[in-house]
């Protein structure tokens, strides 16, 4: 049995993601579907910190709510007057693309609801004691060769930041 | 003799036509023509020699025991399609192949040197007397040829001389259809000697090998002459719709003989082939090349005579022509159509000669060999006369230059060489003792009548009308209105120049004596001698008949009258089909143009276009189709891929699903 | 009432096929990435979510988190780089018209 | 060792003609010409002393089934050989080739654009052609007639007249669709060549020697490989490629292609069709004479109403040609004697054709009949020339052609039966519609009035273009007058092609 406030924590933010995602996708001006994309991002992150994922919580605020949301608005306020709207593509292809995704979402949901391991646990027995994990903890991940630890993707990962920077600047420099 | 001076014979010609084919374009006329000349003289004078060898020399090859003999002079190998079938090259001397050569090498001789008259102002002068010796040549090997195949190849190379020549002036499209139709014409009915000549020797190179043939090649002449019995035997089982096979080829190997000759129905290339210059109508179309097929019948006679059957299609297809040939001559306006008209009529004179000369094979082989003996005869001195006539011709149309008789009349006073001796020349083809056609033609008539009197009394008709459209021709041209415009400066006719003269009058003198030549002395179907006689009935008959129609030719043309157009207003039906020559060359062209051209090849070009062509097309077609189609979904757009992905998965999903329930 | 792997599974799900309807149905480029980020985002919460209820005791679902959140940041980066560009150029961000390099 | 056999240098000298062209300058005409000419004429002689001295080893009693073998392992898994070796016939072929190649050189003196290009390809081609005919390995064989094919591609597409892509595209499609049904086939004596417990082998010879396909499997290789190597020799539903390729092909192309590549398909016919599946040679024979027979007539018919003087001569190579494969079907030594005759005939003869052709238009800048007319007095020599290749064509005595059709006649009307005999008689017809469409080209093309008065002013055949013609006339003529020892040498060499067809009655 999980707290009470865990479960309204829970639906409240269920609901805003599962709202907010749809109008994403639905709304006909672009710097809305980006808005609603932020409060995805922050209840996604809600959901992390929730799950007892602090770092990744604030990585998440930080780097998607923070960063690439800033990019996203900038991107459109260059390329978009500010009243326009999005065009969908032709008619069938929505209609295609939304019996797709329907179905999809059905088949999936199924697919989750015959899945053996689903019940199995509940957040609590999972979140007791040892489940957060500490800065020092996820530090040493990322900076040892042993197993279960990361420093080569790590450094492949900082090589791909730099070669993004030094791409972004020179795909998007006047010429 | 050895073989030098026959293979001379061959050489000589041959080589001038590569010297003046290849050099002559860096000779002078005057070079080219002398050479042209000296060498057929020189061709002349080895063929007398050769002739008169065989002849009278008494040499036990030649003549044995009083029989004259084949003998092949050389026979070298040329080409073996298998052991059975080897094509040589030789040279076969017998009476008839001698008497030829004698004919041709005068003839040629004597247009040789017309033409240095003739020709003189004619571009492609060297080039003219280049084909004249390839012809020569052609027509030489064609009648020493040892076997059939060697006739064939000589058969083609003089219908290609025949066409080089008649589309000599080769910028005038009359000329040049005209030649292609002679080509081609002849061509076709060399297709059925070549079928026949497939059919004969297929038959006979598969008679056993230890049998009567032995293992001789099975085109030789002497070889099939020699065994016509045995032949007839080997193939005896075979059949073809009712007939035998070797009735068959041999009437096979005659239709090639009536596109040479110009039987009826493939007379159509002859009168056409005068837009030739006059000389070579004189050579070619008179006197060698279109007798060709009457030697190739008297050169396999022996055969033709096991086959009776052939003979006498021979007979009637000689018959018809005759006749229609002189019908047609009696109201043709061209002076050069009437004598290719009169041609084709005496040369089927000579084929009923022939095909008559056998007689009803009562008991066993049984031939009379007076009509092919008379055929040899008549074919000499037609030769001459002949080339007498379109030589005058010539000389005409060089001194008015026109064709057409109506611009001519008159002429007697103008162009006394020429008159006499075009008169010498009617009156030999008329029949009128003692010029040299009245003797041949009385054989002739002679061996008609002992075949049947049918074809005799036909025949006769035929040489009464060939004595009227003769002097019909020669009062129009001689007599009849003088035409004013000779009155007129610079248009005065006159005698041709001494290089055409001359063969005039040799060939004139020659008409006039030929006829006492003890011809069945020299040339008989079994080499034997045959004491010529006057038949007197038929003589006098045939004189009789002459005179009538030459009588009746002084009443109608000899001065301006209005008989004649009243003979034509009479019977315009019939005048103007037989102006029309009865309408063969329009069949002709329906046939060829309307049918063959435009139904049969232009269907299949269309079919070859559309059908052939568009299934290959349209197998591209197809292809480019689906691919065109299956591009799409290669289409580059990302948000397609996605689409099809994720449904992929679905639809993957669900089997996968499915499977594990 | 336990909140149980499927009660955090089902907002994901939406969120992804409603990633797949935006990524298919819209014709801006700016807006195909952001359903992208959608699909995105709902994949790294299941790895958030699978590392905690089946795995407790270890953290590879987060790391891998992680690392997906760097690459989708520089990967936004670019994308919005060539999509500015490609505005530049061609004063248009329609998916459709964006076809110079095909033919 | 390797290079110590003659027949390697057939392909030598061709790949050193490639890279000696591909160090010259690419409009540096001089040198270009220059490794031309050498190379080809290098070539004339290599194959004229090869049939000397092939002539002369027979005579000295060689009776080998084919001279200077040699064999060396090319790809071991496969057992595929490099193996070569001559017949007469072969022999005769490289001959052709020779004379083709080297007519060709100098009928292309001036092509234009990229001459560099054209020769590198135009030897490339000829590389093919020669290592065709030394192979008596049929994967290699296989793989010199793909390299003989694909060059036509370019050297059409590029330097080609007229619809040329459209027409590179089409000849190239279809006759790669030959040599897939080629390879079937190929692949399938293969297989099924050898008896059990030897390894499998590409080798003719050999293969002929097992004599071990069964006939189920014979009758299905037989069509695919004659259908193959048919498609290349214009055989009737599958010539369509034949009349637009010609037609836009440059000249020294047309005459290579219709001159030796058309041979390729009936050389291919009886080397690997008649003699390795010698029953179903017999069995189906029938098929194919009834496809061929129709070639001829259908050919000769079709050229008669065409108005482009390269498509009169295409579709009178599908006459002619069908008249090699209907020679061929006839399977007994003296038709298939013609059928080679008539190669050879045909490669000289067609090759003049194009090469007159492709003066005149270079001169008129049209191939249209109708709007030419009494070339022979603008330009007598070319018209001569014309009309000599005409003669050839409707089969003069004393040109090769005559030569080659009666062999083929008399030998085809061995066969007794109807069937045969219709259609004999159906080709020797052949002889007619071919005289009339040859003497209607010449006649409205060569004699007649002039028909363009601009014609006036050109000029008559420059030096290369008559070493090119006379070269070809020389050998039409030379065939023509003395036959009998070619013949002879074919004869002999289709001993085993015909021993092999009798055990298999």
């Amino acid at each position: 049995m999980d707290s009470v406030a865990n479960i309204i924590l829970y639906f409240v933010v269920a609901l805003i993601v599962v709202i907010f995602s749809v109008a994403t996708v639905m709304t006909r001006k672009i710097l809305r579907a980006a808005t609603y994309l932020l409060f995805v991002l922050i209840g996604t992150s809600i959901f992390y910190f929730q799950l007892g994922y602090q770092f990744l919580g604030a990585v998440q605020i930080a780097v998607y709510a923070g960063g690439i949301m800033v990019l996203f608005v900038f991107a459109i306020h260059l390329t978009h007057r500010p009243d326009e709207e999005v065009a969908y593509l032709r008619n069938h292809r929505r209609a295609i693309g939304a019996t797709v995704s329907v179905l999809g979402g059905i088949l999936l949901v199924l697919a989750l609801l015959y899945m053996p391991l689903s019940h199995e646990a509940n957040l609590m027995s999972c979140l007791d004691g040892s489940a957060t994990i500490s800065m020092k903890e996820i530090g040493k991940a990322f900076t040892g060769t042993e197993k279960f630890q990361y420093l080569l993707p790590f450094e492949a990962i900082s090589i791909l930041l730099l070669a993004c920077i030094i791409g972004g600047v020179t795909v998007a420099r006047k010429r | 003799m050895s073989v030098t001076l026959p293979i001379l014979i061959l050489a000589i010609p041959l080589f001038m036509f590569l010297l003046l084919g290849i050099g002559g374009v860096k000779m002078s006329r005057k070079l080219a023509g002398i050479l042209g000349i000296t060498a057929l003289g020189a061709v002349a004078v080895i063929s007398y020699y050769v002739a008169f060898t065989y002849f009278f020399s008494g040499d036990s090859l030649f003549i044995d025991d009083g029989v004259r003999q084949q003998c092949q002079m050389f026979d070298v190998t040329w080409l073996a399609f298998t052991d059975r079938m080897v094509v040589n090259i030789g040279f076969l001397l017998d009476p008839i192949s001698a008497m030829m050569l004698v004919v041709i090498t005068t003839i040629s001789f004597m247009v040789h040197l017309y033409s240095w008259g003739y020709m003189e102002h004619e571009p492609g002068f060297q080039r003219y007397y280049a084909f004249l010796a390839l012809f020569t040549f052609s027509m030489l090997g064609l009648v020493v040829a040892t076997n059939i195949f060697q006739m064939y190849i000589f058969w083609e190379l003089v219908g290609v001389s025949s066409y080089l020549l008649i589309g000599f002036f080769y910028k005038l499209p009359s000329a040049v259809s005209a030649s292609k139709k002679a080509f081609i014409v002849t061509r076709f009915a060399d297709l059925f000697m070549l079928i026949g000549i497939l059919v004969l020797s297929y038959y006979v190179s598969n008679a056993p090998a230890d049998g009567p043939l032995g293992s001789a090649s099975a085109f030789n002449f002497q070889m099939l002459n020699n065994n016509a019995g045995v032949i007839a035997n080997t193939v005896v089982g075979a059949t073809f719709m009712s007939g035998s096979v070797l009735t068959w080829a041999m009437v096979l190997i005659f239709v090639g003989g009536m596109g040479k000759s110009a039987m009826l129905p493939l007379h159509i290339w002859l009168p056409d082939a005068m837009e030739g210059p006059t000389p070579v109508s004189a050579l070619i179309h008179a006197a060698t090349m279109v007798v060709a097929g009457v030697y190739l019948v008297a050169r396999f006679f022996p055969l033709y005579c096991i086959v009776p059957d052939s003979l006498t299609f021979i007979t009637i297809v000689g018959a018809i022509t005759a006749f229609y040939a002189a019908v047609v001559a009696c109201t043709q306006i061209d002076i050069k159509r009437v004598l290719a008209f009169s041609t084709i009529s005496q040369i089927a004179f000579m084929m009923v000669s022939l095909g008559v000369a056998y007689n009803q094979p009562i008991e066993g082989v049984h031939y009379s060999g007076l009509g092919y003996m008379a055929s040899m005869f008549h074919l000499f001195t037609h030769a001459m006369f002949k080339a007498l006539l379109f030589l005058g011709a010539g000389a005409l149309i060089h001194a008015v230059h026109s064709n057409d008789y109506t611009k001519m009349g008159g002429l007697r006073k103008y162009m006394p060489i020429t008159h006499w001796t075009f008169l010498i020349g009617c009156l030999a083809i008329a029949g009128i003792p003692p010029f040299s056609g009245f003797f041949s033609k009385d054989e002739m008539l002679a061996a008609m009548y002992n075949n049947h009197w049918f074809w005799g009394a036909w025949m006769s008709m035929v040489a009464g009308l060939t004595a009227f459209y003769m002097f019909r021709l020669y009062y129009l041209i001689f007599w009849w209105e003088e035409n004013p415009e000779y009155k007129k400066e610079g248009h005065k006719p006159h005698d041709a120049p001494w290089q055409m003269s001359v063969p005039l009058i040799f060939l004139a003198a020659v008409s006039c004596v030929a006829g006492f030549i003890p011809f069945g002395e020299f040339v008989t179907y079994n080499g034997e001698p045959y004491h010529i006689h006057l038949e007197t009935p038929v003589a006098v008959t045939s004189i009789v008949i002459a005179l009538l129609a030459i009588g009746l030719a002084t009443v109608m043309y000899a001065k301006k009258n209005p008989l004649p157009a009243k003979f034509k207003n009479a019977m315009p039906g019939l005048w103007k089909a037989a102006h029309h020559r009865f309408y063969w060359d329009e069949i002709y062209q329906f046939v060829t143009h309307k049918i063959i051209f435009n139904i049969i090849c232009r269907s299949i070009a269309w079919f070859d276009r559309h059908v052939i062509d568009g299934t290959m097309n349209a197998l591209a077609y197809v292809t480019n189709f689906f691919s065109v189609k299956i591009k799409g979904m290669q289409s580059g757009y990302v948000q397609a891929y996605v689409l099809w992905y994720f449904a992929g998965a679905l639809v993957l999903a669900v089997i996968t699903w499915i499977c594990l329930i | 009432m336990d909140l149980n792997m499927l009660w955090y599974l089902v907002p994901s799900v939406i969120m992804f096929v409603a990633g797949v309807y935006g990524f298919v149905t819209r014709k801006n480029m700016i807006a195909l990435l952001i359903s992208l980020e959608l699909m995105l985002n709902s994949a790294d919460l299941n790895f958030v979510i699978f590392n905690r209820f089946l795995y407790p005791g270890s953290m590879e679902g987060m790391v891998f988190t992680l690392f997906a959140i760097a690459i989708a940041a520089a990967e936004t980066a670019i994308a919005i780089a060539i999509i500015v560009n490609i505005y530049r150029k061609l004063h248009s961000t329609e998916i459709d018209e964006v076809d110079k390099m095909k033919y | 060792m390797f290079f110590g056999n003659i027949l390697i240098w057939f392909v030598v000298v061709p790949i050193l003609m490639l890279a000696g062209l591909a160090l010259c300058g690419q409009n540096n005409m001089k040198a270009i010409r220059g490794v031309m000419v050498t190379c080809s004429t290098v070539l004339l002689g290599m194959s004229i002393w090869l049939v000397c001295d092939f002539l002369a080893q027979r005579a000295a009693g060689n009776q080998a089934e084919m001279l200077w073998m040699d064999s060396w392992m090319w790809y071991k898994p496969l057992n595929i050989h490099l193996a070569v070796g001559v017949d007469g016939i072969s022999v005769l072929m490289l001959l052709l080739t020779s004379i083709i190649v080297f007519a060709g050189t100098f009928a292309s003196w001036k092509i234009n654009p990229l001459p560099k290009n054209f020769f590198l390809w135009y030897s490339l081609l000829s590389t093919g052609v020669y290592g065709f005919f030394i192979s008596i390995d049929m994967f290699t064989m296989f793989m010199f007639y793909e390299v003989a094919l694909i060059p036509m591609y370019l050297l059409i597409g590029v330097w080609g007249t007229g619809r040329k892509e459209y027409s590179a595209m089409k000849l190239t499609l279809m006759l790669m669709g030959g040599s897939a049904f080629l390879m079937l086939g190929l692949l399938g004596i293969y297989w099924h060549g050898t008896p059990e417990g030897m390894p499998h082998t590409w080798n003719i010879l050999e293969i002929s020697h097992y004599g071990n396909i069964d006939y189920g499997w014979q009758n299905l290789l037989f069509v695919f490989t004659f259908v193959g190597f048919g498609v290349l020799g214009a055989m009737f539903p599958f010539h369509t490629w034949s009349p637009d390729g010609h037609a836009c092909a440059p000249t020294a192309v047309s005459m290579l292609h219709a001159g030796v590549l058309m041979k390729l398909g009936g050389y291919g016919c009886f080397r690997i069709a008649i003699f390795l599946l010698p029953h179903a040679a017999n069995e189906l024979a029938w098929i194919f004479i009834i496809l061929t027979g129709i070639s001829i007539v259908y050919g000769a018919f079709s050229a008669c109403v065409q108005t482009d003087l390269k498509y009169i001569n295409a579709y009178s190579s599908v006459s002619h040609c069908g008249m090699v494969l209907f020679a061929l079907l006839m399977l007994n030594t003296t038709a298939m004697t013609g059928a080679i005759l008539q190669m050879l005939s045909h490669g000289l003869m067609t090759a003049l054709f194009f090469a007159l052709i492709g003066m005149i238009y270079g001169r008129t800048h049209t191939r249209d009949i109708r709007q030419m007319g009494g070339l022979m007095k603008i330009m007598p020599y070319l018209g001569v020339c014309y009309m000599i290749a005409g003669f050839a064509s409707l089969g003069l005595p004393g040109m090769s052609g005559f030569v080659a059709e009666m062999t083929i006649f008399f030998g085809s009307f061995e066969h007794a039966d109807m069937f045969h005999r219709i259609f004999v008689i159906a080709a020797t017809t052949s002889i007619v519609i071919t005289a009339v469409y040859i003497l209607r080209v010449v006649g409205k093309l060569i004699l007649g009035p002039v028909q363009d008065e601009h014609h006036l002013s050109l000029t008559d055949a420059t030096w290369w273009e008559r070493l090119s013609t006379v070269t070809l006339i020389a050998c039409l003529a030379g065939i023509g007058f003395f036959p009998n020892w070619l013949s002879e040498t074919i004869q002999h060499s289709f001993k085993p092609i015909v021993d092999a067809l009798a055990m298999a009655i």
